[in-house]
Parts: C-alpha cells; structure tokens; sequence
C-alpha cells in the first residue's frame, strides 16, 4: 500500500462522490461541479498509477493525458455554464424539468 | 549540524509560528476587519519567513531572487485583497466590531 | 489480415480537410457559402479514395508524427472504418446540401452551423480511423460537444433543455470511458489498440475496465434503460442536425464498442453478450410501442431510432455462434441501412413541420400536397426501417435471420420480425395522413425542390444500396477480424 | 532536513484545515473568500518545502503561479460574485 | 533518518487525501452554493498539492492555473450571472420563493439507493486498483529513449507535442470548439460595470505585465523544464480575466476579427504544420530531425497565444457585442 496507490484510491473515492453528487443534486451548477470533482478524481487515478514507476521518476505519458483531459474538462465546463445560464433564461430555472415521458 | 542549517530551522520554525498565530487569528477574531488582520500581516510575514529560511539552503542567487519575487507577488495580491475585501464588506454595511 | 500498406496520406486528409473547413468557416463567415461545398466535396472525395485503397490493398494506417505503435498514435483504416467513413460521406454530403438551403434565411444561426457541423464531421472521422484508445476518448469529447451545441442551435426552451440533458449524459460517459483507458494503461502500459488486443487477459482490472468502458458507452449509445436523453434532443433540434444526430452520432459510440469488443476486450463473456442482446431486444419492442403512442412527428421518428438501435446489439449475442462473421455484417449493414433511411426520414420530417408549421401527427392530413415529395421520401425510407427488400435493412434483417438460424439461437428471430411489424405499424401511421382527404393545402411556401430532393435521394439511396450488398460485404471483410471472433478462439 | 521540512508542511496543511472551518461557519461571504485567500499563502508556503524536501527546484514555479494566480478568485469574488447586502443575511440565516 | 522522512512523507500524504475527501464532500453536499465554490477552489488547491507529491510539477502547473484559479473565476461569474437570472425570473414571476442553489435532495429512501450504488462502484473500482502490480514502468522507457530525437528534453512536452502531437491537436480542436459553441449560444451576458477603484485598477495594472512575463517564461521553460503552451495559456487568460474584471472593456478595443484570428491560430498553425511536413514527404507532423525544437516551439507560441484568447473569451460567456452588428 503505498503512496501511489493511496493517491489512486482517493482519486477513486473523488469519483464516487462526484457520482453519488451527480445523481442527487437537482441544480444545474451543482452538477458541472460534480463533473468537475469526478474528472480530478478519474485524472488523479490516472496521475498516481503513474507514479509506480521505478526509481523515482513517474511516466511522462499519463501526465501529459492529464494535461489534455484537464484543457478538455475546462471547455467542457465553461460550455456547460453557458448552456446552464441559456436554459435559466429560456426555463426561468436552473434545473432540468421532469422528464414528462419516459 | 551546519550554522546555515541551524538558521534556517530557527527561520522556519518562526515562520510557523506566525501562521498559527494567523490561522488563530482568523478563527478566535469577532469579525472581518479583525480576521482581515490577522490573515493578511501573519500569514505574509509567515510566508516572509519561511522563504528566507529556505532561501538560505537555495543553490543559486537566482532561486533566491524567485522566492523574493513570490514573497513579494503574494504581498502585492493579499494587500489589494485585503484592502478590495474590507472595503467591500463597509460597503454593504457589516458593522465592524467595537468592545461593548 | 491484407497487407499493411504504411502511411496512405489519404487517412490524413479525411480528417483534416472538414477541419480546416471548421476553421475557415468560423474566421470568414460570409464566404461560407462558396467554401463549404469545397470542403464537403473535399471531404468526400478523400473518404472515397481512402475506401477505394482499403478495398484494393487491404488495411492502411498512418503513423502520426512518424512514431511506432506503443509511443506515438496509429491511425488504422480497415473494413470497418471504411464502411463507417462511406456511411458518414453519404449522409454528410447529403445534409451538407440540405442545409445550405434550410439556413438560407437564418444567417445568424447558418454563421455558427458551418464550424460546428465541420468539427462534428472530423471527429466522426478521426473516431473512426483513430488506433489509440485515449484519443478515441479526445474525439468522443470533440464529437459530444459539437453535437451539443448543435442541439442547442435550435435555441427553443426544449432543445436547451434536451442539449442540457444530452450534456450530462455525454461527460458522464466520457468520464466513466476515460477510468476504463486509465485501468488499461495502468494495467498493460499500452494505448494502442493492436498492441492491447495481443495483451489482455481476464484480470480483475481488466474486467472492471471493460465493465467501465462498456457502461460508457452504452450510455452514449442511448441503448434501453439509458435512453431517455436520445427522444427530446433528437427531436428538438434543428432538421439536418435531428439527421445527423440519429444517423451517424448514435452510431459513433456503437461503433467504438464493436471495436472495442472485437479487438481489446478480453475473452467476451457469453453473460454480457446475452445481457447486451436482450437489453437490445427490450429496446426494439419499448422503442417501438412509445413511437406508436407520440404525437408528434419528430419525436416518433427519434423513438423509432432507439429502437432500430436494439437491432444492432442483436449482434452480440448471435457473435457467439460460429457463424460470427455473419452476425457482425449484418450489424454493420443496419447501421449503414438505418443511417440513411433515418437521415431520409427526419428530413422529410422536417421538410413536413416547415411546410405544415407543426408537426401533430392528427392534423398533418391537412397538408400533404404542398410537399408530396417528401412524404414519397418518407414512405421509400420507411421501407427500409421496416426491412422489405431490396432495400439494405432487408439485407441487415436476412443476414441476422440467417445468422439466428445457423447459430441454434432461434429465439433471436422474435425480436427482428417483431421489430419489423412494429416499425409498419408507426410508419404506417404516417403515411395514412396522406390518404385522408379531409384537407386543403395549407403553409407557406418556404420548402425549395434541393430539400426535397435531398430526402428522396437519400431514401432511394437507402432502398439501392441492397443491391451492392456483395461488394460492400467483401469491402468489410477486407481487414476486419470479423471471422476471428469465434467462439473460444483467443484474440 | 527533508524530514523537518515535510513535518513543517504538514503543520501548515493542519493550519490549512483548520482555516477551512472558518469557511463552514463563516458568518458573511467575506469570510469565506479569506479563508479561501489564506489558502493561497499557505499553498505557497507548502509548495516552497516540498521543493526543498523533494529535491525538485522546479517547484518554485508552481508555487509563483499559485502566487500570480491567488489575486484572480478575490477579484472575481469581489466584482462579481458578492450579492448586494440585502440577500446576503437572509441566505446565511 | 531515512525512517522519519517516510513517516513525515506519509503523515504529509495521509493528511491531505483526508483534506482533499473532507473538502470534496464540502463542495457537494453543502448548502449554500456559494460555500461550495470557495471549498471548489480550496479543493484545486490542494489537488495541486496532489500532484507536486505525484512527482508531476507540469500537471500541477496546470491544475494551479486552470483548476484552481480559472475554474474559480468561471464558477464565481457564473454565480453572479445565475443570481442576475433569477433575479428577473422571479420579476416575471414572483410566485414560490428562489432557492439560491439550496440543495433539493429526493426523498430518503432515494439516496439510499445511490449511496449504495455509488458505495458498489467505489468498491470494485478499489479492488481493480488494489489488484495492480505495485511497480509498473509503463512507456517510461520507451519515452526516455526517444527524447533526445524529440527535440525538447522535458518528457512530458515531448510526449504532449511530439510523440502524441495528435492528441494535443485535437484538444486544440476541442478548445476551438468550447468558444464557437459558446459564441453560437449567447451574446455575452452584459456586467454591471462599476469603476474599479484606485487600489484595483493599479493592481492590475502592476500585474499584469508580470503575469505576461510568466506566461512568456513558462513557455519557454516548458522545453526543457515544467510548463509549456498550456500552462502558459491559462496564465495568460489569467491576465485577461483581471483586465475584464477590473471594468477594461475588452470588446471595445480589441476589433472583432483579429479576436476570430487569434481563436483559430492555434489549430491553424498545427495543422498547416503538420500538412507541410507531409509535403516533404514526412508522414503527419512527423519534425524533421534538426528543426524538431524550434517547429515545436513555434507551434507552442501560437498555442499559448490562442489558448490565452480561447479562455478569456470562455470567461466572457457569449459573442462580443460587436459581433452582433455582422
């Protein structure tokens, strides 16, 4: 058990909650910051795997898949509060309506 | 034990102590204007500190220069935060605090 | 597996010409309209070179930035790719022309269609040639984003809120994909998906990263239980992007778990093969029925994508008989059927709705001779979504039959004729307004002969194809490990 | 030295813990957007140690970035995100 | 003394994965929405803490300057424009009261259900994890045999901007993506503009040329140590953000063209790099051995020149007003 795995199951933990957050939350803003806090949590899986290998020095590939996912989540997210801020002014809430039919 | 390590575990350690007397600070003070205080001086000269006790084992001058650049840009931000915060908060009218 | 003819420069401009359209359209907006057609015409010819090479010399890949597999990033055309590339030439060009017209007046909202829908071409395109599992992840995102905003061009209260829903249900799907790359990589210290075929083995990381990349993607897929954000974004969205939304962007990730499956997966379990068919099955008949309850027009045609989606998860199960290879065809030629048939479909919808200025099914009698055309080229699409020949979803539908029968799963075929009756019923539905006489003309005029005829031809494209089913089966077969994939035989 | 310095930072990430309760409890937003700023300096300070006690020099660059960067949440919460008084006690009630 | 420095090491990282658990269960579960922003930008913080223990000091260049800081500003805006929103919704109709993001949960039997389905999920993704071999080297190898054909001699710039220049390039597409979709939504939202005051605006005014010299040292640090064109990207849109907030009108003197050029120079210039090396008969973005640094570094500066703009105008959420006479 040691650091890198402690990092990866915490990245795990982060995960779950954003999930658990996710599915509970109903306002819009709470939900892109649940996707904010599961992408950290999926990137720090990825960043602490990475930290396993030998001699000190951590695989340059996944950092650099980190940096990318970490550019994409941002656009995602100012995309998603945009569009949130869109559907307040067209719903006059910033939550999605029941869904009338499955 | 080296003199220069010696000075800068004395640097740290000072520098320690004036965070915990700014995280003290924040959370015993009554209102903003006290916390802005205690936030902005301690926890600066805190830092102030801390960056001389390393600055003494750095390697080279100009990694000396950059841990003064960042005292000094972290000096810069907390003052205008400071000052933008307080002056804020008079605005929207929080009482500060007097000893009744 | 063919020879493996390195570096087709061709790989290379399918994906980058719509993308330097994308750009070009968003720096000089008012050229648009000259530059499009080049792009469009571009795009298309490279895709048809690209499937001329695959089909004569077997598999091309290019490697990017000239480094080998496990450093750098492969792209990798095969039989499979090059039928997803045909399919996504056709219906593209298709809606590219339609959509010239159908913004000609909106110029504001035509300003921001050309970059998107150029960007949603090339990340259909680099999905389909990518070789490297985390930029499929990159693609998936650019793909899901450009879609979204598509949605959200539509500007009315319930496509944002569609957009919205489709939003979350893209991230969270890319999210769960992206834990699924992070356990393999972490596992096997690979992206590439040759060198992972040749690696995995059943272990408790691999298993849980198949399980992760599968919910994924099944989420994006819109399959069953996890479709209920596909009906109100399809339908609530612009015409030509309600085309390409059901045609080719639903197809993107059905795409990627057949790939996926075939080639990384560890050995296959016979459970989710089974669960994935019978979610396939339930989606058929409950895509079906809610078709037949809508009222509206759009909303029907995208209940009916849902369930033309259970048919192709049909494939999973039937792949485990001997006759694999059959059960894959026939799940490529529904999505190349289904995709123009519905692109012809939500075209002629939407010819109808601007034509009629609705789209409530009960008083579209009023209005069908304003637009006869289109109703044509829904009847003729209609055809192929019920599978009677010569159409291509006869061909899909024959093939899995077959492959039902030969593989001793008789049960499978209940479902596919079912589907079949079900898809007459709400079609049929339809195209009885047509023959109830209660209406006089009614509309504006605002439908020109190129959408019209962009719907006809496309449904009649739908109808035609069946009869080059023999050179597009040798097409798919060039490449893809289809016949591998027997039951028992390791990857 | 390593292990001193790790032990310093260790004590500033407490301090930094602690400083989160003024977030929860915090009466006025104010308060919250300090403790927030409290967590920039202290960051810095941390990030100052590891470079020494990691051996990585490297890391001073990331913490002149936590230092260039500590300005933009204050400002943005200042100039935008601080509600005019009236809202702002009955939310915190 | 090699025993204490692991203690330390492990009591430093046992307690800020605790920080981090305790402060991401704070931004989900409080409240009051504004309390959950300020704990998002303490949880960038300390994730950046995260990754300098992760050995990886770029990754944690670009959490600091994306994650805690942009991200910070974009939500504290959003925030801002939500309150605004609801403020005329409720003109419209001052009918049940606003909620200001109070957390609305379903019933109790409900989250049950999600608790113990998220609960399943994190314990069969642990046990995945748990199953990994403890030492792996992944492409650590392959990696550092390449780098001094890359060009760079920072691994991971060579990874970003050469051995996988693909990927980089499609994140490109997708930032380039972010801002036409955000522009084909809305006009920016208008702000209240209120003068900045002496002490704000020669704040911004000292800073910001030292933020554009970070920026510039970033970039060229990242070829050989950590930063590179995202980094210095985001420090730039820093730079930009504090000029909109400090009341700059941004849009009245930065001429609507030249803004579109710049938002596209990024994926231009990779592109047309990578098309020009196939015409010299290289496969795609394949550098020719001698000039591998400088095309790197080229493409590098219009990256940081377009992400910079690209977030900034991600800040500004809409199309600038100018754009509408068109």
């Amino acid at each position: 058990m040691n650091a890198a795995m402690l990092y990866a199951l915490t990245g795990a933990g982060l995960f779950a909650l954003g999930l658990y957050a996710l599915a509970v939350q109903a306002h819009l803003l709470r939900k892109i910051i649940a996707f904010n806090v599961m992408g950290s949590g999926a990137f720090l899986v990825l960043g602490a795997l990475a930290h396993r290998a030998p001699d000190q020095v951590a695989d340059p590939v996944p950092h650099a898949m980190v940096i990318t996912g970490i550019v994409v989540a941002v656009s995602a997210t100012a995309f998603a509060l945009v569009l949130m801020l869109r559907v307040q002014s067209e719903t006059g809430q910033p939550h999605l309506p029941e869904q009338p039919s499955d | 034990m080296m003199l220069s390590q010696m000075i800068t575990i004395v640097l740290l350690l000072a520098g320690a102590a004036f965070f915990l007397a700014g995280t003290l600070g924040l959370l015993r003070f009554p209102d903003v204007y006290t916390r802005l205080h205690a936030l902005t001086k301690a926890d600066n000269v805190g830092l102030g500190l801390v960056a001389a006790g390393l600055a003494i084992q750095a390697e080279t001058w100009a990694a000396m220069g950059k841990m003064a650049l960042i005292w000094l840009l972290v000096l810069l931000a907390s003052a205008t935060g400071a000052h933008l915060v307080a002056r804020g908060a008079l605005r929207r009218g929080i009482p500060p605090w007097t000893a009744r | 597996m063919g020879t493996l003819s390195p570096d087709s420069p061709w790989t290379i401009w399918v994906i980058f010409s719509p993308l330097a359209g994308a750009v070009f359209t968003f720096l000089w907006p008012r050229r648009a309209r000259l530059a499009v057609p080049l792009v469009a015409l571009g795009t298309v010819g490279s895709v048809a070179c690209l499937v001329w090479q695959v089909a004569e010399l077997g598999v091309q890949s290019h490697a990017l930035g000239g480094w080998a597999a496990p450093l750098g990033i492969n792209l990798y055309a095969d039989g499979l790719s090059a039928m997803m590339l045909l399919t996504t030439a056709l219906v593209g060009a298709a809606v590219t022309f339609y959509a010239t017209e159908y913004f000609r007046r909106a110029s504001e909202t035509a300003r921001y269609f050309w970059p998107l829908w150029l960007c949603l071409w090339t990340a259909l395109n680099a999905l389909f040639l990518s070789w490297d599992i985390f930029n499929l992840y990159v693609a998936f995102e650019l793909l899901g984003l450009a879609a979204i905003a598509l949605v959200a061009l539509a500007g009315s209260a319930d496509a944002l809120t569609g957009a919205m829903r489709y939003l979350l249900v893209s991230l969270l799907g890319s999210l769960t994909y992206l834990l699924g790359v992070a356990l393999f990589y972490s596992t096997y210290g690979t992206l590439d998906i040759g060198l992972l075929g040749d690696l995995t083995a059943p272990s408790a990381a691999s298993w849980a990263a198949t399980g992760l990349m599968v919910a994924g993607l099944l989420l994006k897929t819109a399959l069953f239980p996890l479709h209920f954000w596909l009906p109100p974004a399809h339908a609530a969205a612009p015409t030509p992007v309600s085309a390409i939304l059901s045609a080719l962007v639903v197809k993107a990730s059905f795409y990627l778990l057949l790939r996926l499956w075939l080639e990384v997966f560890p050995v296959t379990a016979a459970g989710l093969g089974h669960l994935l068919g019978l979610l396939g099955a339930l989606a058929i008949v409950w895509g079906s029925l809610q078709a037949l309850r809508q009222t509206r027009l759009k909303l029907l045609v995208a209940y009916s994508t849902v369930a033309q989606l259970g048919y192709l998860f049909l494939a999973f199960p039937l792949a485990l008989s001997p006759v694999a290879a059959t059960a894959w065809s026939a799940s490529v030629f529904f999505i190349l059927s289904h995709a123009l048939a519905k692109a012809a479909m939500f075209l002629a919808a939407g010819n109808i709705l601007r034509f009629a200025g609705h789209d409530r099914i009960a008083e579209l009698g009023r209005a069908p001779y304003g637009v006869s055309l289109s109703w044509a080229a829904f009847g003729v699409a209609g055809i192929s979504i019920i599978g009677l020949p010569p159409s291509v979803g006869f061909a899909a539908k024959w093939l899995q039959l077959e492959a039902a029968l030969a593989g001793g799963q008789w049960w499978w075929t209940l479902p596919i004729v079912g589907g079949g009756l079900l898809a007459t019923a709400y079609v049929f539905k339809i195209i009885s307004c047509v023959f109830s006489q209660n209406g006089r003309t009614s509309g504006t005029n605002g439908i020109s002969w190129r959408m019209e005829w962009t719907a006809f031809g496309l449904s009649l494209a739908a109808l035609g194809i069946g009869f080059a089913a023999p050179q597009l089966l040798a097409l798919l077969n060039s490449g893809t490990p289809l016949a591998l994939h027997e039951v028992g035989s390791a990857p | 030295m390593t292990a001193f310095y790790l032990g310093l930072a260790s004590f500033l990430l407490l301090n930094l813990a602690a400083g989160m309760w003024r977030i929860l409890r915090g009466p006025s937003e104010a308060d919250r957007m300090l403790a927030a700023q409290l967590f920039g300096t202290t960051a810095v300070a941390i990030l100052l140690l590891l470079a020494e006690a990691m051996g990585q020099p490297a890391l001073r660059d990331v913490s002149l970035v936590f230092a260039l960067l500590a300005a933009v949440t204050v400002v943005a919460f200042v100039r935008r995100a601080w509600r005019p008084a009236t809202e702002e006690h009955s939310n915190d009630a | 003394m090699d025993g204490a420095v692991n203690a330390a090491a492990w009591a430093f990282d046992a307690l800020l994965v605790l920080t981090l658990l305790w402060l991401a269960w704070r931004v989900l579960m409080g409240p009051d929405l504004f309390k959950s922003i300020v704990f998002f930008i303490a949880f960038g913080l300390v994730m950046a803490l995260a990754w300098v223990r992760l050995r990886a000091p770029d990754v944690a260049l670009a959490e600091a300057a994306i994650g805690a800081g942009l991200t910070g500003a974009l939500f504290l805006a959003a925030l801002s424009r939500l309150a605004a929103g609801e403020r005329i919704a409720n003109a419209k109709r001052p009918v049940e009261n606003s909620d200001t993001g109070k957390s609305t949960r379903p019933h109790r039997g409900v989250r049950m259900v999600f608790i113990a389905m998220s609960a399943l999920f994190f314990g069969g993704l642990a046990a995945a994890l748990l199953s990994l071999p403890a030492e792996a080297p992944g492409l650590t190898i392959q990696v550092a045999e390449n780098l001094s054909t890359s060009g760079v001699s920072n691994p991971v710039t060579a990874v970003l901007l050469n051995f996988r220049g693909y990927d980089t390039l499609l994140e490109m597409g997708v930032l380039f993506l972010a801002v036409v979709a955000a522009w084909s939504l809305t006009p920016a939202p208008k702000e209240p503009v209120s003068p900045p005051g002496i002490v704000l605006a020669s704040f911004v005014r000292v800073l910001s040329p030292m933020l554009l010299l970070a920026a510039g040292y970033l970039l060229w640090a990242g070829t050989h140590a950590p930063g590179g064109a995202f980094q210095a990207g985001s420090v730039l849109a820093a730079a930009a953000v504090l000029l909109l907030l400090s009341g700059k009108d941004m849009k009245a003197n930065w001429p609507e063209w030249p803004l579109r050029v710049v938002l596209g120079l990024g994926l231009g210039v990779f592109i047309a790099i990578g098309l020009v090396m196939m015409l010299i008969g290289h496969r795609f973005l394949e550098y020719p051995l001698d000039y591998a640094g400088d095309l790197i570094l080229l493409i590098e500066v219009a990256a940081t020149l377009s992400i910079g703009v690209t977030l900034a105008a991600l800040f500004l959420g809409g199309r600038p007003q100018r754009d509408e006479r068109k």
